[in-house]
């Protein structure tokens, strides 16, 4: 195991790549592609060979902590300097988020080599900029730094999609970053909230602080809280009634960029609820749980029913993330132990098998050149590996037991059901139609007479598309049978979520008992080298309505 | 002593009234050199209430750099451009409407505001001998210096800027 | 022991032969496909062979004999493993799964010999045999669902195998779907269970609910809620109603389909699954007496339909929801061993019925209506002699296998106290009916076929004897569909019911008192004798309508076209669902949630609040008039303000109190 | 004895009537003016207090003012010149090329 | 009272007495010398040798003149700042007046003049002084303003500038006027002793506000702004966007320290004055289609951020806890960050603008991402950061103003400011969308990009360094602004 600051790497070796790609002639393509997916398959590598180590099955905690005090914030309270830590940090559910962003990189870097035409370069930079800022998302757990990378992805995110989108790009494009600051910018305004409270941006220190009671955020403090970080990243799964950014983005992003952001970014809205919603303010979460619960089941089925009638294949994909991510926000707030399994589970599965699906509506977009569904119609004729490999991908994405999707659903409907048997029930009906609105779009799409005659004489995969899907599929299947190697290792990081959300049962009384806060507030690493802060009593009265 | 109060105060009303009436004929007069002249009267009114203080160094600049100079400035401008009578227009509806009634109120405002605050009662008895002319130079080349030299860079300043604006292009 | 210790391999080899066949076949003559294919099937007929052999000697103490292979699925506490595991119930569909198949899978290398596809064909085949055998082994609920939906998925493809003909590909799509809509429940039902017993293995589940308090009839507790979510499931893979829908339709695929899904196999999964859970059905009466109302009424219903349908197939079709309704009504009435031995014996003359009709439709070249037959029993003797065999078995002659499994489930509706006395009476009388119209139908089905002139174009088709590939398998159901019912026969005679008392360790009964057996008896024997009447009544009436006066069925259609229309038309049951399901929530979604709701509410509303601000800034640039009076104006009134703020800032500070 | 609230006043109304004419007048000259009249009310003010609190300081001050105004005229009428020239006109109302 | 001032007196205001000297220096050379690059050079030297004249102050800070001024690290800050913002415009600068034909001795000579003035003011420890420093600025900012003398545009930004931003000055002085009523002297040190109740002081502390609130453009005193900086020749522009306004705001900040009853007066006034100000510039910039004046627009907004701020000051001023010291160094890390950006962003349009200033609609900057790949990503890059995203200073600068306006629990202003950073975030990204995503008009996409001379290069250079740096390691400049000592006591 080498030893070093590996997630450091981690997060900038892309960085390095897209630099290094700035210095190639801009119209040598080749070396251009050929570079990007080094660095990109590099990275993915080393994300598995590193985090797979260095996170041990079973461990609890998290590992391969880096820590550097960053920018003085100046004093706060009795401390007389405190700091923006660059902290970093993984545990078993960021380990397979990190890993499913390199690996979707790669991914989406094959399905663009030649789909790209223009501005080849600039494209592949972005790319790897935008890995840089999501594997930064997830493995920072210094708030600060996680605002700072959450804010980063959103730029390449944006010039993907308004750059090399389609037709109605540029609303897209901007749609996409004001639906997104909008909620962010609250987020940032939550996070300084809590800054205030506690005196430090470090999320681990908070969460301790908050257990053993050093901390104590009053109700209305906390509910104002909790809404600041939720809506930003309901805005960012996007939880209805937020969503309606997603299928303009989606439709209009080029495949790479679909595959990214149903793959990646969307789980960065579930991350952080799992990260910062639920240990942060468990009170709160537990209040609004009955109505996300409702929005999140809204969405299932909502999103399902609007895929179901879409005539315009890439949209249809879009919706179905909508529904299935609205299962990932039920699980969370179950608060079982089983369903937040199960919702991070699902998380990885729909990034795989919705990535899987974008790819395959973008191999049928460079062949024809659109996405309604009325242009396709018989296509397992002339393409009858794309097609096997759609329905395998579809199958996937509709939960069928034995493939990832199942297992991710299953174990949500089933945690939930064993604390809301409703819940669960009004779910499971998304499972139904999502077998609806996949099977009847994937008939309408390949099978029956060939209805349009530029179908006729359509190329099948080609050598490299074959091992993007192939990979894909794989996966999806080896997910789907060995689901336990995954969730042995996120089981630790899940229960832990659960147990943050304890808190000391005098921490929910009106006045704290007023001993100062140790150094408790910071990593044992650091404890010595920084003053401590004081423990404050947050009053919503003195917050909010003066 | 009584009527010297009396005929101090007295020559404050004329003189105010005078300065009223001045400033008020600088707004209804449409010529500009009309302006002018009522401001100069303005001015010479202010320079008796100086003097009335007993600030007879600045009563004097009063008349000699403001009536002086300036004023004078003035009028050569407004003969250079042989500027006619000022033209009524009403572009702007908002100085139209609500212009007059505004800046009324914050005269109002501010007169009424004086006028009620305690401090300006408190009115120390007027004698001329205090704040001689020789004080003022004191304190204006040793405490002040700093100020004054830098008003030397101002004077500067403003000639470079009557060149840069006013001249007239060579080319 | 071999075998059982590595019972994986049974399913493991289909699941094999399915992958090479689909990755490599493509390229591969048929020759080898096949051999793949049947090998595969064969060697795991081989093994279970062997298994069950060494199944039989186990002692008693280690049964049901439970394999742990790996966790598939754990969080929390619950943990779902890929364990299989043998008991007399699985070895009974553990025979008829592999041995059907196998013989299925033959009969199909002859079938198909001309298709495209071929080796797909084998390969979906094949997967379906993997799948099946997971759903009959498996030891735990959660598995038994990973082959309750894979052989959904089979047979999704099968149906769509002719995915050019729009009709395939729908009735695959709506096979799915129908069988999604029973899973939602019975995934809700697992839930429950897992909520109840914590666990889905089914030796912790059944042990932990045996000693349980039974609920009272009427009473919804959680085994009456589990046991109808179940059966929810159970409906919609075995085609009851309301859910009967999707298998009539799934005709459209390849008759081999036909047989081994859509007759022996997949569709008695609901049937295997009730039996299976029946430590949990025993102890909800409620959902014991909705199983045998919903599979009664489901027998009649969809034998009447069958009287009228002229598409051999659909008449088959039919006939099998109509024999699945016998199953679970033979369930309901808990003869849990009843039912499955129908199933057994279904599965044999069911299968031979469709693979004869299959080698009626490849003699005729593809024709399926009967109306357009007649008269070939001499042309195809084989078949023709074959069928018959099959159709005296489900109209229930002795000493064919119908009769027996048929009876001993009227034996116990007649029986049945459950839900009041007169009930048992009249499920009896209802499933005596049927029987009635089975007979009818079916005869109906030989003499349109066989008998009479011909109503077919000798010059167009020139009708042939099917190849051995398919004859031979026909003659070993034929065998097994006349010997098949035997097992029970020596109860007739006062002796034992082998086959309940095989089963009995598994679904108890069996060994009941000499003295009820009696009296018991000779109640069987009157059932008995009545059932065979009525077989004989509708034989008797096919014969008179289709080969005495053969003008007479159109003219009763006329006389009572209304009836016939509705049959003919499956009581509209289709356009209603179409009617009051499909088209509103396309609509709904359409109009309502998509156009309205997504666009107009939500879109709009942010568009509104985006356009409202530029036209707020619209508003604030005309205040720049460009204009220095204006200006100086401007900075007059935040003069104003300025002062007024600060001179009454308490004031200020009470109406800005709130905000700040 | 004149009471240093009435120059205060006086000042005041001075400085209000200077507001009102810089609204009201519409020749940019004019305008000026009206600045310096404005400048001459503080001017005002401030000796009304360097007298009233025997400080010479404010009339410092107002000599700065003075000389500053000075300036301000000497930049503000080459200003007037300038645009005068270009347009030919004095009416500030007429300058609004620059709006919106 | 020291008989004449000492040479520690003069060498603590040496870097206005420098940049004075050169801009006088410039005068006199401007007829001998005929070469710009010798001029220009002077120039530089002249800014940069202000910035170097700090080096007393920088060791040995404190009063000077007897209290006038100030030579403590607040003041040298923003002597560093005006100097740097001064080298920056005369770099930029000496392209643009070639182009434009324009004489370049006076430009510079009146920039000096104006920074001197800024540094005075913020310097300024008393009221005269102050005001000498602000007419320094704001009258050579009048005349820079019409620097373009035959264009129509540049003349009337002048006179409007002039007219309104004396008046604006006559309402500062008569504020001044009342105040030293009230309290006897106009040295802010001084001015403690003032019973805060009373009426005059208010009213005079009010009629301050409203002059400084006009230089720094608070709405409704913004009213001015959009039409100045489009008028006025783009580097002036750049000067005025950084420099006068900081130096306003450099005194509002010393007010705030010294007088105790403006911080009891000014609460409501500022937070009234931050939220429209916001608002005025965010909306206002919505719809604009000419760049330079989206960018005025978006300095007003900014300067609705800062006045956000100057809220926090005002409460924070009276915890005990944590006292003003953070908000001041926010606002401070706000103003240079601020600078760097605007003044790279006009540099950049400034050039780009091409002869009499004729490429400024959106239109013009169609492609740019294309044609200038370079120019477009630096043009983003201060957009980003105008935009507040992070890695840029602009993203820090406003987040601490955000920190501070938690911290005093001015949680509706910051949601306030958060709702406008959104607005604003349409019209930054609207620039960049056309920057990248519009294909030029084919005139537009035949023409030549023009290269831009060294010394403006070297300008965005540094703005664009100081950009990203002040965005990933600003502890040092922090640590700088959080001192203790910061005004020296």
């Amino acid at each position: 195991m080498p030893a070093g600051p590996l997630l450091s790497i981690l997060i900038f070796l892309p960085a390095l790549g897209a630099l290094a790609l700035l210095f190639l002639r801009s119209d040598d393509h080749e070396w251009i592609r050929r570079l990007a997916f080094a660095v990109s398959l590099a990275e993915f590598i080393l994300s598995l060979w590193w985090l797979l180590r260095g996170v041990p099955l079973g461990g609890t905690g998290y590992k391969l902590e880096e820590f550097h005090q960053w920018i003085a914030l100046g004093p706060h309270g009795s401390a007389p300097q405190t700091f923006i830590n660059y902290h970093l940090g993984a545990d078993g559910i960021s380990l397979f988020l990190v890993i499913l962003t390199t690996f979707l990189t790669v991914v989406s870097i094959l399905c663009s080599w030649n789909s790209i035409g223009k501005r080849v370069k600039e494209f592949f930079v972005m790319l790897l900029m935008l890995e840089v800022g999501v594997v930064g998302v997830f493995l920072s757990l210094d708030l600060f730094l996680f605002f700072l990378f959450w804010e980063v992805m959103l730029i390449p995110m944006y010039f993907l999609i308004g750059i090399w989108g389609h037709e109605r790009r540029i609303y897209a494009a901007v749609k996409f970053v004001l639906y997104t600051m909008a909620g962010s910018i609250l987020m940032l305004v939550g996070i300084l909230w809590l800054y205030n409270a506690t005196g430090t941006f470090d999320l681990p220190s908070i969460q301790r602080a908050l257990q053993d009671g050093t901390l104590i955020l009053s109700r209305g403090t906390e509910t104002l809280l909790f809404l600041a970080f939720f809506v930003a990243f309901a805005i960012k799964v996007p939880l209805f009634p937020f969503h309606t950014w997603l299928p303009d983005a989606h439709v209009e992003a080029p495949t790479a960029g679909s595959v990214m952001l149903a793959g990646v970014l969307l789980k960065m809205g579930t991350y952080g609820m799992i990260r910062f919603c639920l240990p942060l303010f468990p009170d709160a979460s537990r209040r609004f749980a009955p109505a996300i619960a409702v929005l999140a089941i809204i969405g299932i089925i909502y999103g399902a029913l609007v895929a179901l009638v879409q005539p315009n294949l890439k949209k249809l994909v879009a919706y179905s993330s909508v529904s299935h991510l609205g299962f990932v926000v039920l699980g969370i707030f179950a608060f079982h132990i089983v369903s937040i399994q199960g919702a991070v589970f699902q998380m990885l599965a729909h990034g795989v098998s919705t990535g899987g699906l974008f790819l395959l509506v973008g191999m049928l977009y460079d062949r024809r050149h659109t996405f309604e569904i009325s242009q396709f119609g018989g296509l397992s004729t002339p393409l009858p590996r794309l097609a096997a490999f759609f329905l395998f991908v579809a199958l996937s994405s509709l939960g069928l037991p034995m493939l990832n999707g199942f297992v991710g659903e299953f174990l949500i409907l089933l945690g939930t059901y064993q604390v809301h048997w409703s819940w669960a029930a009004w779910a499971a009906t998304g499972v139904i139609l999502s077998a609806c609105y996949l099977l009847w779009s994937y008939q309408r799409v390949f099978f029956g007479e060939i209805t349009v005659e530029k179908n006729k004489s359509l190329p099948d995969v080609s050598v490299r598309e074959r091992w993007i899907l192939a990979s894909i599929a794989v996966i999806t299947l080896w997910m789907g049978i060995g689901s336990t190697f995954i969730t042995g290792r996120t089981a630790n990081a899940s229960q832990s979520v659960l147990d943050q959300m304890v808190r000391p049962p005098r921490a929910y009384e009106a006045v704290a008992p007023a001993k100062p806060m140790p150094t408790v507030l910071l990593p044992a690493t650091v404890a010595a080298s920084q003053g401590s802060a004081t423990q404050k009593q947050i009053s919503i009265e003195r917050l909010g309505t003066r | 002593m009584g009527c010297a109060v009396t005929a101090q105060l007295a020559i404050f009303f004329v003189l105010a009234t005078l300065a009223v009436l001045g400033a008020l004929s600088l707004i209804f007069q449409r010529h500009p050199i009309h302006n002018a002249l009522s401001l100069i009267v303005v001015m010479i009114a202010l320079a008796g209430l100086y003097l009335l203080m007993g600030a007879e160094f600045v009563a004097a600049v009063q008349i000699i750099v403001y009536g002086g100079a300036i004023m004078v400035l003035f009028v050569f401008v407004i003969m250079l451009l042989n500027a006619g009578v000022e033209e009524r227009t009403n572009v702007s509806k908002l100085a139209g409407i609500a212009g007059i009634p505004l800046a009324v109120a914050l005269l109002g405002f501010l007169a009424a505001a004086i006028a009620r605050s305690n401090e300006s009662a408190q009115a120390g008895l007027q004698s001329g001998t205090l704040a001689n002319t020789k004080e003022i130079s004191t304190m204006l080349f040793r405490e002040f210096v700093y100020p004054f030299e830098l008003t030397s860079f101002l004077i500067l300043v403003a000639i470079l800027g009557a060149i840069v604006l006013a001249q007239r292009e060579k080319s | 022991m071999l075998i059982l210790e590595h019972l994986w391999i049974i399913p493991l080899l289909p699941l094999l032969g399915s992958a090479v066949n689909g990755l490599l076949g493509g390229k591969w003559p048929n020759k080898i496909v096949n051999s793949v294919a049947l090998g595969a099937t064969g060697l795991s007929f081989l093994f279970a062979v062997e298994a069950v052999r060494e199944f039989l000697r186990l002692p008693s103490e280690q049964i049901p004999w439970v394999q742990k292979y790996f966790t598939w699925i754990a969080a929390g506490d619950f943990r779902a493993g890929f364990d299989l595991q043998i008991d007399q119930l699985t070895v009974v569909m553990l025979m008829v799964v592999t041995g059907v198949g196998f013989l299925i899978h033959i009969y199909s290398t002859g079938y198909l010999a001309h298709e495209g596809g071929y080796y797909r064909f084998f390969s979906y085949l094949n997967l379906f045999m993997f799948f099946m055998l997971i759903l009959v082994m498996a030891a735990n609920y959660v598995l038994l669902f990973v082959g309750w939906e894979g052989v959904g998925l089979c047979s999704y493809l099968l149906i769509g195998f002719s995915f050019l003909k729009k009709s395939a590909a729908d009735a695959g799509k709506k096979a799915f779907i129908v069988n999604r809509i029973g899973d939602f429940g019975f995934m809700l039902g697992m839930f429950l269970l897992f909520r109840t017993f914590g666990s889905l293995d089914f030796v912790t589940v059944f042990s932990k609910a045996a000693p349980l308090q039974p609920d009272a009839l009427g009473q919804f507790g959680i085994m009456t809620v589990a046991c109808l979510l179940l059966f929810m499931g159970a409906t919609g893979k075995s085609a009851q109603l309301p859910l009967y829908v999707w298998l009539p339709d799934a005709m459209e695929g390849p008759t081999p389909v036909s047989a081994l899904i859509h007759a022996a196999t997949m569709v008695t999964a609901g049937v295997y699954v009730v039996a299976r859970s029946h430590v949990l059905f025993t102890h909800a009466p409620t959902a014991m007496l909705v199983v045998a109302i919903v599979g009664c009424a489901t027998a009649i219903f969809a034998a009447t339909i069958g009287l009228v349908q002229t598409d051999i197939k659909k008449v088959l079709a039919y006939s099998t929801v109509s024999q699945l309704g016998y199953m679970f009504l033979a369930c309901g009435v808990g003869a849990f061993s009843a039912g499955i031995f129908h199933l057994m014996t279904h599965a044999f003359f069911k299968a031979l019925l469709f693979l004869a009709a299959g080698s009626v439709i490849h003699a005729m070249g593809g024709e399926q209506d009967m109306r357009r037959m007649g008269g070939l029993s001499k042309k195809i003797k084989w078949t023709y002699v074959t069928m018959l065999t099959a159709t005296l078995a489900i109209a229930g002659f002795p000493p064919f296998a119908g009769f027996f499994s048929k009876d001993s489930i009227l034996f116990s509706a007649f029986q049945s106290a459950n839900g009041g006395p007169n009930t048992g009476h009249i499920l009896y009388a209802i499933g005596l009916l049927t029987a009635l119209l089975t007979s009818f139908y079916m005869f109906r089905l030989v003499f349109l076929t066989f008998f009479g002139k011909q109503r077919y174009d000798e010059h167009h088709v020139h009708v042939h004897e099917s190849p051995w590939s398919m004859l031979g398998p026909l003659v070993i159901l034929a065998v097994l569909s006349t010997v098949g019912g035997w097992f029970a026969a020596p109860s007739f005679w006062g002796g034992a019911d082998y086959f309940s008392n095989f089963l009995a360790p598994v679904l108890g009964g069996g060994g009941e008192s000499a003295a009820t057996e009696t009296a018991a008896h000779s109640l069987e024997m009157i059932l008995a004798v009545v059932a065979i009447v009525t077989a004989l009544i509708g034989f008797a009436i096919a014969f008179w309508l289709y080969i005495r006066r053969p003008g007479k069925p159109e003219a009763l259609a006329k006389s009572m076209k209304g009836a016939y229309n509705t049959l003919l038309n499956k009581y509209y049951i289709d356009e209603l669902y179409a009617a009051v399901i499909v088209n509103p929530l396309m609509w709904i979604s359409t109009n309502v949630l998509w156009k309205f709701v997504d666009v107009a509410g939500i879109d709009g509303t942010v568009n509104g609040v985006a356009s409202s601000a530029t036209s707020l800034g619209d508003t604030i640039r005309h205040a720049q008039s460009g204009n220095t009076r204006s200006y100086a104006v401007w900075v007059v009134i935040g003069a104003l303000v300025i002062i007024a703020v600060i001179f009454f800032w308490p004031a200020a500070g009470i109406v800005f109190g709130r905000v700040r | 004895m004149v009471p240093t609230s009435y120059y205060l006043i006086l000042s005041a109304i001075l400085f209000g009537l200077g507001v009102v004419a810089f609204v009201f007048k519409r020749n940019v000259i004019t305008i000026f003016m009206s600045i310096e009249l404005m400048l001459n009310a503080v001017n005002l003010a401030f000796v009304a207090f360097s007298q009233a609190r025997h400080q010479s300081d404010g009339q410092v001050f107002v000599l700065f003012v003075i000389v500053v105004a000075a300036a301000e005229a000497a930049v503000g009428l080459g200003i007037i010149i300038l645009t005068a020239r270009n347009r030919q006109s004095l009416n500030v109302e007429r300058v609004d090329l620059l709006k919106l | 009272m020291p008989a004449f001032p000492n040479t520690s007196d003069l060498l603590r205001v040496l870097p206005e007495l420098i940049w004075c000297g050169f801009g006088a220096l410039l005068m006199l050379l401007q007829p001998l010398v005929k070469s710009r690059q010798v001029l220009t050079t002077v120039a530089v030297i002249g800014a940069l040798g202000g910035i170097v004249g700090n080096f007393y102050a920088v060791h040995n800070p404190g009063a000077a003149f007897g209290g006038l001024v100030a030579a403590d690290p607040f003041s040298i800050f923003f002597s560093h700042l005006v100097g740097l913002v001064a080298v920056l415009v005369i770099l930029g600068a000496d392209s643009y007046l070639r182009r434009e034909g324009l004489a370049d001795a006076e430009f510079y000579a009146l920039v000096l003049f104006a920074t001197a003035g800024m540094g005075v003011l913020a310097s300024a420890q008393e009221l005269l002084t102050a005001f000498i420093g602000l007419e320094m600025s704001s009258i050579s900012s009048y005349i820079l303003a019409g620097y373009r003398r035959d264009a129509l545009k540049s003349g009337e930004s002048s006179m409007k500038y002039f007219l309104l931003g004396s008046f604006a000055t006559a309402f500062f002085l008569y504020g001044i006027a009342l105040v030293y009523g009230v309290t006897g002297t106009t040295n802010l040190l001084k001015m403690d002793s003032a019973e805060p109740t009373s009426t005059l002081l208010k009213l005079g502390l009010a009629l301050i506000l409203i002059g400084l609130g006009f230089k720094v453009a608070a709405a409704p005193f913004q009213i001015w702004t959009p039409d100045v900086y489009e008028g006025a020749p783009t580097p002036v522009t750049a000067l005025f966007s950084a420099g006068p306004k900081a130096a306003a705001f450099a005194l509002l900040l010393r007010i705030f320290a010294d007088v105790h009853a403006a911080t009891q007066f000014w609460f409501w006034a500022f937070w009234i004055l931050a939220a429209l100000t916001m608002f005025a510039g965010n909306l206002g910039a919505l719809l604009q289609t000419n760049v330079k004046r989206l960018l005025a627009y978006s300095s007003i907004a900014h300067a609705g951020y800062i006045l956000v701020a100057f809220a926090a000051v005002t409460t924070l001023a009276k915890d005990p806890e944590i006292g003003a010291g953070p908000a001041y160094a926010a606002i401070l890390f706000y103003l240079l960050t601020y600078a760097l950006v605007k003044v790279g962003a006009f540099t950049i349009v400034s050039q780009y603008g091409g002869a009499g200033e004729k490429h400024l609609q959106f239109d013009d900057f169609a492609g740019l991402g294309e044609r200038q790949p370079w120019v477009a990503a630096l043009l983003s890059l201060f957009l980003l950061s105008l935009l507040g995203l992070p890695v840029t200073a602009g993203f820090l600068g406003k987040f601490y103003i955000f920190k501070v306006a938690v911290d005093s629990h001015l949680i509706w202003l910051a949601v306030l400011m958060a709702v406008n950073s959104i607005v604003g975030a349409y019209y930054y990204v609207r620039l960049i969308v056309v920057m990248y995503m519009r294909e030029p008009s084919a005139e537009l996409a035949a023409t030549v990009p023009a290269r831009f001379p060294l010394s403006v290069n070297v300008v965005l250079a540094i703005t664009a360094f100081g950009t990203i740096f002040l965005g990933l390691f600003p502890s040092k400049t922090l640590n700088y602004l959080l001192q203790a000592n910061l005004l020296n006591r």
